[in-house]
């Protein structure tokens, strides 16, 4: 096998290890780069109780079946995309793991397991101003009371499709984009941020 | 005969304050029954109506508008006046009008302001230039004057186009028709419906066709709100509402309505001398005589009767038009307002028969059919008094869409004017 | 711009859904097909209601979920009086007993 | 002497800090919070303008945004701005201003030579002549566009920036006068989430020029103070000063710009302005309202302007408008304001009341001021070119039609008129809502809500002015749209007001007539900046533009920058007199966005250049762009198009790059293609449908080329897909076409056979793909991967493997595009460039030449294979494409298949692909020429088709070129002509296969 070294992350161009050494007080967001995740996109139907049990058996997580929501378990967590169709999220250790648990607890069923690990990266975002950068590219309502911790949402933000997250009420935020995407979500969110100040998350 | 317009009398009248001008019309009341009816008071239906009197020889002829005339697409577009598409059958019906465009002024003894100067099709793609170089060619083969423009030529006819290598869109090349341009579409209508109620044409406006009077699939006549009117021959040239006719009439069409927005600046000194579209990016431009820059959109993707689009192909359009013209970012939008385009699924109109016997329909000009107006009323007045298409507009035929030999000209300038 | 409520995400933007064009316009099955005039053909593929009032349109949330949904919109107010799923019954509404 | 108009108190303006600015060259002083207006006026500045048309000398005419006549040049250089209202410009130290539409001079104008023809131009004349000769009208129109267009553009970019954003609230509230204050804080206080939004740059409204009005029972200026305090602490609500709601679009959005640097002056680093796109589940329209100035003669001398003008300028201020101020009015605001003019010390010569009978307490606290009253009369002239300076008032005849008698002249230096107050119904109307006629107000009041909104006007905007019913109706809508927005909370009590003096009913007059009839000398301005006056409009009515829309075309009445705030009622009523109908009959022209102009670039916000659209870039294009590649974009990916050496043309490089590949082994970046996951039972007959060909009997592990076409027979997209298990398909699109591809693939699933089991996920980014070819090719892989046989009959041509790569785990598909012997490795995209680099370091030896998309084109064009939308166009059938052979006879249905049937797209002469030599081999032909079979001297000629493709080919040593031809496959061997421009090339029909056309190569 390959050393992981040779292994690139989507925004890795951008050296964000020495970005972060850079100071930046009192910045309003903080970004980083979450590379290298497993991301399992799964289908099925979620008021057949096998699929759920299958879901919960190879996962150890509740599927969410509320809209717009993410159900987490130890270091697996699953997300809402839509009403067939979620994301099983987990370190890279677990990919292949979680890949074929699914593939045997689903035996037998029509459902979906199909790995898009490698196609997105995430960025994480957080921050007193992380709203109003978000405000900017978004428009979906990010108030507290309309979205908080716990809940996720496909939308697009500035010009790229995006898998927004909500982690916590700093607010955090995980923004899962096709890499391809990465390297202009990553400047326009810089570009933003110009005017709430930003720094940057070691990798 | 019409009191003429000319210097001469401009001066005569000032010497009376104006007093004496005539109506530009008549506002007659509808008479029980014509020979012919176009409903529609656009720029199509009036040069229908005008063409079927000076050509046909049939003056007994009333134009049915539901509202104002030229209130419909006539009064909201964006005058872009051009024959440079790629297919032959188009070719030679947009020629067609464009000859017509460059004497219109002289013909109906009305300035409709034709403004040859010059349009541009910028290139920012290999791939936009390949099929620009194509259809340039193809119009050249058809005799219709046509070039391709490099990058530094482009530079030098608009100097505030950025035209650097760094922009988004850069600038690759451009066609240019120089006979294409821009005229002043409240004058096209207004000075057709003058010509045409000289030749004893009825005007009827505020008169909306509510229903058609059929009988054994011929059509005797329409309902109106004013009353029933009988014809003969009836033509149906209501753009936007050509389903809704249709629909009136018992049938359908390869139609859907879409708005389509335009927008003007305040008005600011010369600044842009030629008609620059981007069908890429969307943007289509040029500077009025009264000093606006109109420009004109995308067409909105659903289905709408409300002349009004929604503000995300405005805010599209506007960052690609500060993109390429960076000087134009401080200049302000003075009004926006959209109107109702009747769109086929090959972005070329339908010219001919109905289904219903003495119904004609012209239609589906969709977002480029004002540099059609003569051209178009032209052809249709022959059809509807030979009760056979004019030459020019037999490809245009219903038919087309039962064979499948459609004139595809998405193509010819991305989608729109 | 409209809001469209995502029968799955909820409302949402404009921006982030695809225009479907007129729904309930099933595919000629495979019998029809055969016995079908070119001009039968050419009312399927091309010939549209395009209604003044109240259209039966497809939207799809494309940057959402992906899915397809109908709509019942009014094509001059905008006014958007039902937002059904696919596959259910187009819903009895005409521009004349609109609920007002 | 400076500021010889400054009152000596009052007024909001801080008079502690003065600020310095230039008009014209000039220069001046004014106080912090002075807009340029108020400035200009303190320092006696009457003349500010000239008007479009006529250029007649213009003043200041109202102290809002619905001013006519101050347009100015603001700024220099990139940042130079034209047309901005004086009105509206805030000063700051260094302000740099300049008149418009004058030359030389402001006070000597040579265009005012059109003021001494102007009989000869009125409404519409150029429609009416520079006809002939036919085409002289390019040599006319110079001229009329030189003398048109106001102000003048920047040429150079701008230099500032813009934020835009969005944001969603439970209640907007536009307008922060009492009505819209009160709403503000009753909503706020329940709870609700609330933006407050003023164009203004101090909240208030109205009430900032009131001098005497009490709220809560202290004075209104105080308890606006209170109101923003407590505005200020509700965590939730937003306000917004400088702000204009400009677009009111569709359920409920609403666009506006926050202006946040320009009363600063240039500022750098900061954003200028911002564009909000606000949705909000309550819109409260409390725009209060517009008073029309009266229409008389001459009514465009700078000093003229309106009552409220007056008002604000004296009250807000500190100015004097004038030190003799005239008013002249048909209802009772103007008493109100001659009350204050009295106690700031201006003298009011007399009130012109063009009511025959003038009573009530107003009046009589006028009198008692000393302040004469002439009731029943009207200004019938203003003298003064450049500036009033006296009027002639006399007495109405009872019709109101003219005036009678000697008339008496008064010396003034300003004239205040009010005709009414329009309500602000801008915004109501945007929506398509419509308006009704309100006959004691003698203006358009809102009318019924268009179905799919929810707002409500209150105020001012819909006709209420008395300030405590102004109170009373923002608490409650305040109150009712947090509720309905689902806020509860305790909105409070409302403000209250005393009760206002019974008002007496006003007079319509809508032209006042002069000592001239109108239209014959002189003139009645109705529309200021388009210089429309009564006498166009009865011109239009007399040339039969009688609709309201067709008296705006004609004459541009209300097409100007304020689009007719202050003219459009005026209009139309005459117009109403003329036709002899009522006003609503006229009706009023259509309301658009925007409400004041607004700056393109706040659009764009930050969207520009780099960020106007995003580039896709592959996870190996920071090798390509090291190794100096040129890029191309397709869709929004920017792709290696060829890789120039130093001193190399385009051409030596992709020629180098497209030999490599033939006799060594070339490596290209597939990445971008589309990639469809498609699993399912139902997979296969999925496939079936969509595609032309046959897909169920595809072995596990097997490669297949396939066309998709429209149901209109079409050819769509193309593209290889393999079956990776019996339900399991990995299908890959062209790189343009895979989100349509992939949603084409949802749509018919969801929509006509949601009860097929089958699943689709782009997989596009999972797989980095990079593709080897060329005789090399095999031996190549076999050296970076060691666990897939790579012989012909483990790993055949159109087959794929799961294997190690450069320590990878990868796919490997053994297809081609350039008819070579290739592979197309699949790997996660992380180590895309890990065995990119392994590939170029074992490829070393064997000259391994990366290739471009150029190179790529010229390979597959040596094969003759297509390229969908480049030898494609949306008019093409696979059949025409002579490939028969990928259309299934055998398949019952697929899409597009019955459109093939259509007498039309199966007629045996349709344009068909066909190779095409130049007869001369050297010669390349563009892409795109005509195909013409007799040529004829010059055009028209009949052409038969076009070029699609063309190229020269290193390895055929000569050119060769692709086209689409009317009955092509039926002319194979006939000579034609291939026409662009001036050049006439003969060419040969041939098979569109011209290196190794027997597909040896595949082998290796
Ligand atoms: C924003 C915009 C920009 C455009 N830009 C360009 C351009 O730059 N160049 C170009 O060539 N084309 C352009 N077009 C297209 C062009 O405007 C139209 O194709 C053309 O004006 C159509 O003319 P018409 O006479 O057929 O239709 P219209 O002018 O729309 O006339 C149809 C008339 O029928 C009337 N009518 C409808 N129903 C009834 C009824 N029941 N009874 C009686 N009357 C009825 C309507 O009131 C209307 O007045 C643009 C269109 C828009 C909306
Ligand atoms: N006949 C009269 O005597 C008369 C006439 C007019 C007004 N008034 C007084 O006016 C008051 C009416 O109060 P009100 O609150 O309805 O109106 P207002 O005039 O006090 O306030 C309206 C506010 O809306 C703002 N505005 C308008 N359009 C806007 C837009 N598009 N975007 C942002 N801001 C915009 C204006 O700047 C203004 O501040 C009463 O107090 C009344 O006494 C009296
Ligand atoms: C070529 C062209 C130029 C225009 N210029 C102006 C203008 O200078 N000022 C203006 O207010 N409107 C202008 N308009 C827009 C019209 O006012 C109006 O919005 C348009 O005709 C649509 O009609 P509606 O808004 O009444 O529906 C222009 C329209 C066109 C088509
Ligand atoms: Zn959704």
């Amino acid at each position: 096998m390959v050393e992981a070294y040779q292994r690139r992350s989507a925004l890795a161009h951008f050296g964000l290890n020495a970005l972060a050494s850079q100071k930046a007080d009192g910045a309003g967001i903080t970004l980083g780069e979450s590379a290298h995740r497993a991301i399992i996109n799964i289908r099925g139907d979620a008021k057949d109780p096998a699929f759920t049990a299958a879901v919960k058996n190879a996962t150890g997580c509740d599927l969410p079946a509320a809209a717009n929501t993410v159900a987490t378990a130890g270091d697996v967590r699953i997300l809402w995309l839509g009403p067939d169709e979620w994301w099983v999220v987990g370190t890279d250790a677990r990919r292949a793991g979680l890949i074929d648990g699914l593939r045997s607890a689903f035996a037998g069923q029509h459902t979906n397991v199909t790995d898009v690990s490698e196609s997105r990266t995430v960025i994480t975002m957080t921050g007193p101003a992380a709203r109003d950068v978000l405000a900017r590219g978004i428009s979906l309502d990010l108030h507290p009371r309309a979205f908080g911790p716990g809940q996720c949402a496909q939308t697009s933000l500035s010009r790229t499709n995006v898998l927004l997250h909500q982690t916590d009420n700093a607010p955090s935020y995980e923004i899962y984009v096709l890499k391809s995407f990465a390297d202009y979500l990553w400047r326009w969110i810089g570009l933003i941020a110009e005017d709430f100040g930003m720094a940057v998350k070691a990798e | 005969m019409k009191q003429a317009y000319s210097i001469f009398t401009l001066v005569r009248n000032a010497l009376s304050y104006h007093q004496d001008w005539q109506e530009a019309w008549r506002s007659p009341e509808p008479k029980r029954e014509y020979d012919v009816l176009i409903i529609g008071g656009g720029g199509h239906g009036l040069a229908t109506a005008y063409y079927l009197a000076k050509e046909h020889g049939i003056t007994n002829v009333a134009v049915l508008e539901k509202g104002w005339l030229g209130g419909g697409n006539t009064g909201r577009n964006t005058t872009i006046v051009r024959s440079n598409y790629l297919w032959d059958e188009s070719a030679h019906l947009y020629e067609h009008s464009l000859k017509l465009f460059e004497g219109l002024s002289q013909d109906l003894n009305y300035n409709v302001m034709f403004s040859q100067r010059g349009l541009m099709n910028l290139c920012h793609t290999e791939h936009d230039m390949q099929a620009t170089r194509r259809r340039v060619y193809a119009i050249q083969m058809n005799g219709i004057d046509s070039e391709m423009l490099t990058r530094e030529q482009v530079q030098e006819m608009v100097p505030i186009l950025d035209c650097s290598p760094k922009a988004r869109y850069p600038v690759l090349g451009a066609s240019l028709q120089r006979r294409g341009g821009v005229a002043r579409h409240d004058a096209v209508a207004w000075g057709l419906a003058r010509k045409a109620d000289e030749r004893g044409v009825d005007i009827i406006q505020n008169c909306e066709v509510t229903g058609f009077d059929i009988v054994n699939g011929v059509v005797k006549g329409v309902q109106t709100t004013r009353g029933a009117i009988g014809a003969k021959k009836i033509g149906i040239v209501v753009a936007g509402h050509s389903g809704v006719m249709a629909g009136l009439a018992g049938f359908r069409l390869p139609v859907e309505s879409h708005p389509l927005q335009a927008l003007v600046s305040e008005p600011i000194k010369p600044i842009l001398n030629t008609v620059v579209m981007s069908p890429q990016v969307h943007v289509y431009v040029s500077q009025s005589d009264k000093g606006e820059l109109v420009l004109g959109a995308g067409i909105d993707a659903f289905t709408s009767y409300a002349q009004a689009g929604s503000p995300p192909v405005i805010e599209n359009q506007l960052n690609a038009l500060t993109d390429l013209y960076p000087c134009f970012s401080r200049l302000r939008m003075l009004r926006q307002w959209g109107g109702i385009v009747d769109t086929c699924p090959d972005a070329s109109p339908i010219i001919g028969k109905t289904p219903v016997e003495n119904l004609f329909i012209n239609c589906g000009w969709g977002t480029g059919g004002f540099k059609a107006t003569p051209g178009s009323g032209n052809v249709f007045a022959h059809t509807i008094a030979r009760g056979e298409p004019h030459p020019l507009a037999v490809p245009f035929a219903l038919e087309r869409f039962t064979t499948g030999y459609l004139i595809d000209e998405h193509g010819a300038a991305g989608v729109a004017h | 711009m409209f809001v469209i409520n995502c029968p799955y995400c909820g409302p949402r933007d404009e921006h982030e859904f695809g225009y479907g064009h007129e729904a309930h316009i099933a595919r000629p099955t495979l019998e029809q097909q055969g016995t079908m005039s070119d001009a039968e053909w050419a009312n399927y593929l091309f010939l549209r209601t395009n209604t003044k009032g109240v259209h039966f349109e497809r939207w799809v949330h494309t940057k959402g979920c992906r899915r397809w949904f109908n709509v019942a919109r009014h094509t001059v107010t905008h006014e958007i009086l039902k937002v059904y799923k696919m596959g259910e019954p187009k819903p009895d509404i005409s521009a004349e007993n609109l609920p007002r | 002497m400076s500021q010889t108009n400054r009152l000596n108190t009052g007024g909001r303006i801080d008079r502690s800090r003065v600020v310095t600015f230039t008009f014209d060259g000039k220069s001046y002083s004014g106080f912090a919070g002075d807009t340029l207006a108020s400035a200009l006026l303190a320092n006696g500045v009457r003349l500010v303008g000239r008007s479009f048309k006529y250029h007649r000398p213009r003043g200041i005419v109202t102290a809002g945004a619905e001013e006519p006549n101050a347009l100015i040049q603001l700024g220099v250089g990139a940042r130079t701005e034209p047309n901005t209202r004086a009105t509206q410009i805030e000063i700051y130290d260094g302000l740099v201003s300049e008149s418009q539409n004058r030359w030389p001079s402001l006070t000597f104008d040579i265009g005012a030579i059109n003021s001494l023809i102007h009989r000869f131009i009125p409404a519409g004349f150029y429609y009416k002549t520079f006809m002939w000769p036919a085409k002289a009208w390019l040599f006319y129109e110079k001229f009329i566009r030189n003398a048109a267009g106001l102000g003048k553009g920047p040429t150079a970019p701008d230099p500032d920036r813009y934020d835009k954003l969005y944001h969603t609230c439970d209640v907007l509230v536009v307008g922060a006068g009492p009505a819209g204050l009160a709403a503000a804080l009753a909503a706020g206080r329940t709870g609700a989430r609330v933006v407050l939004a003023d164009e203004q740059s101090e909240l208030g409204g109205s009430l900032l020029s009131e001098s005497s009005a009490t709220v809560n029972g202290q004075a209104a200026s105080a308890w606006i103070a209170d109101a923003l305090r407590e505005l200020g602490a509700l965590h939730d609500v937003k306000l917004l000063p400088r702000t204009t709601a400009f677009a009111y679009y569709d359920h409920n959005a609403m666009s506006l710009v926050e202006r946040l640097t320009d009363h600063l002056g240039p500022t750098d680093g900061k954003p200028r302005q911002r564009l909000w796109r606000i949705r909000a589940k309550k819109i409260i329209l409390a725009t209060g309202a517009i008073e029309r100035p009266l229409v008389y003669l001459d009514n465009d001398r700078p000093g003229c302007m309106t009552v409220s003008a007056v008002r604000t300028y004296v009250n807000r201020y500190g100015v004097m408008p004038g030190r003799r101020v005239v008013l002249m009015t048909n209802n009772d605001s103007a008493y109100r304001v001659a009350l204050d003019l009295a106690n700031a010390g201006v003298t009011v010569p007399v009130i012109v009341d063009l009511r025959a009978e003038v009573t009530g307490p107003l009046a009589k606290a006028v009198r008692e001021k000393g302040i004469e009253i002439l009731a029943g009369h009207a200004i019938a002239k203003v003298h003064g070119e450049q500036g009033v300076k006296e009027v002639e008032v006399a007495r109405l005849s009872d019709d109101g039609k003219s005036v009678t008698g000697s008339a008496r002249r008064i010396s003034c230096d300003c004239v205040g008129t009010s005709g009414g107050w329009q309500p602000t119904v801008h915004l109501h109307s945007q929506t398509r809502s419509k308006v009704k006629w309100d006959d004691a107000l003698n203006g358009f009041v809102p009318g019924d809500t268009i179905p799919g909104q929810n707002f409500v006007s209150i105020g001012g905007a819909h006709g209420v002015f008395d300030l405590a019913a102004c109170l009373t109706e923002g608490h409650v809508a305040g109150t009712t749209g947090a509720l309905e927005a689902g806020n509860g909370g305790n909105a409070g009590s409302a403000p209250t007001a005393d009760a206002a003096a019974e008002e007496q009913p006003q007079r319509p007059l809508w032209i006042v007539p002069g000592e001239k009839p109108v239209g014959q000398g002189g003139k009645h301005f109705i529309d200021y900046q388009n210089d429309v006056t009564a006498g166009d409009v009865m011109l239009a009515h007399r040339e039969g533009y009688r609709s309201v829309e067709h008296l705006k075309r004609y004459t541009t009445m209300g097409m100007a920058t304020d689009q007719g705030k202050t003219s459009n009622v005026n209009a139309l009523a005459i117009m109403a007199g003329l036709r002899n109908v009522d006003i609503p009959s006229v009706g009023i022209t259509t309301y658009r966005p925007p409400y004041t102009p607004v700056t393109f670039g706040v659009f764009a916000g930050r969207d520009k250049e780099d960020f106007l659209e995003p580039i896709r870039k592959t996870p190996m294009h920071v090798w390509h762009e090291d190794h100096g590649a040129k890029f191309e974009p397709v869709g929004q990916w920017h792709r290696a198009w060829y890789y120039p050496k130093p001193g190399e043309s385009m051409h030596d490089a992709v020629n180098r790059e497209v030999k490599a590949v033939r006799t060594s082994v070339g490596i290209v970046d597939a990445s971008t293609l589309g990639k469809i996951d498609v699993q399912g039972p139902d997979a296969a007959w999925f496939l079936d449908m969509v595609y032309t060909n046959a897909w169920s009997k595809l072995g596990v592990g097997k490669c297949r080329y396939g066309f998709m076409c429209g149901e209109d027979g079409m050819v769509f997209d193309d593209g290889v897909t393999s079956r990776i298990a019996e339900n399991h398909f990995h299908m890959t699109t062209t790189t343009g076409g895979a989100p349509r591809v992939m949603a084409w693939l949802e749509e018919w699933h969801q929509c006509e056979w949601p009860d097929k089991k089958v699943y689709f996920t782009s997989v596009t980014e999972q797989w980095a793909v990079i593709a080897i070819g060329g005789p090399m090719a095999r031996k190549l892989l076999g050296e970076v991967c060691t666990d897939i046989p790579l012989d012909d009959a483990s790993f055949p041509h159109l087959s794929f493997k799961e294997g190690t790569v450069a320590g990878v785990p990868a796919r490997v598909f053994r297809i081609t595009f350039t008819g070579d012997l290739s592979y197309e490795i699949n790997v996660p995209p992380s180590y895309g460039l890990h065995v990119w680099r392994a590939f170029m370091q074992a490829g070393e030896k064997y000259g391994i030449t990366p290739y471009g998309t150029e190179g790529l084109h010229v390979l597959r064009a040596e094969k003759g294979y297509v390229i969908v939308g480049q030898d494609t166009d949306g008019t093409v059938t696979p059949q025409d494409l002579g490939m028969d052979w990928i259309v299934s006879k055998a398949k019952p249905d697929f899409i597009g298949r019955r459109s093939m049937l259509r007498s039309d797209t199966k007629r045996p002469d349709r344009k068909h692909l066909v190779g095409l030599l130049t007869e001369d081999p050297k010669v390349v032909v563009p892409d795109g020429a005509q195909i013409v079979e007799h040529l004829k001297d010059r055009p028209p000629m009949t052409m038969l088709g076009h070029v699609t493709s063309s190229y020269w080919s290193p390895n055929m040593e000569r050119s060769i070129a692709m086209g689409l031809v009317k009955n092509g496959r039926n002319r194979m061997g006939q000579t034609l002509y291939a026409c662009w421009e001036n050049n006439r090339v003969k060419m040969k029909v041939t098979e569109p296969k011209f290196f190794d056309p027997e597909g040896a190569r595949v082998n290796g």
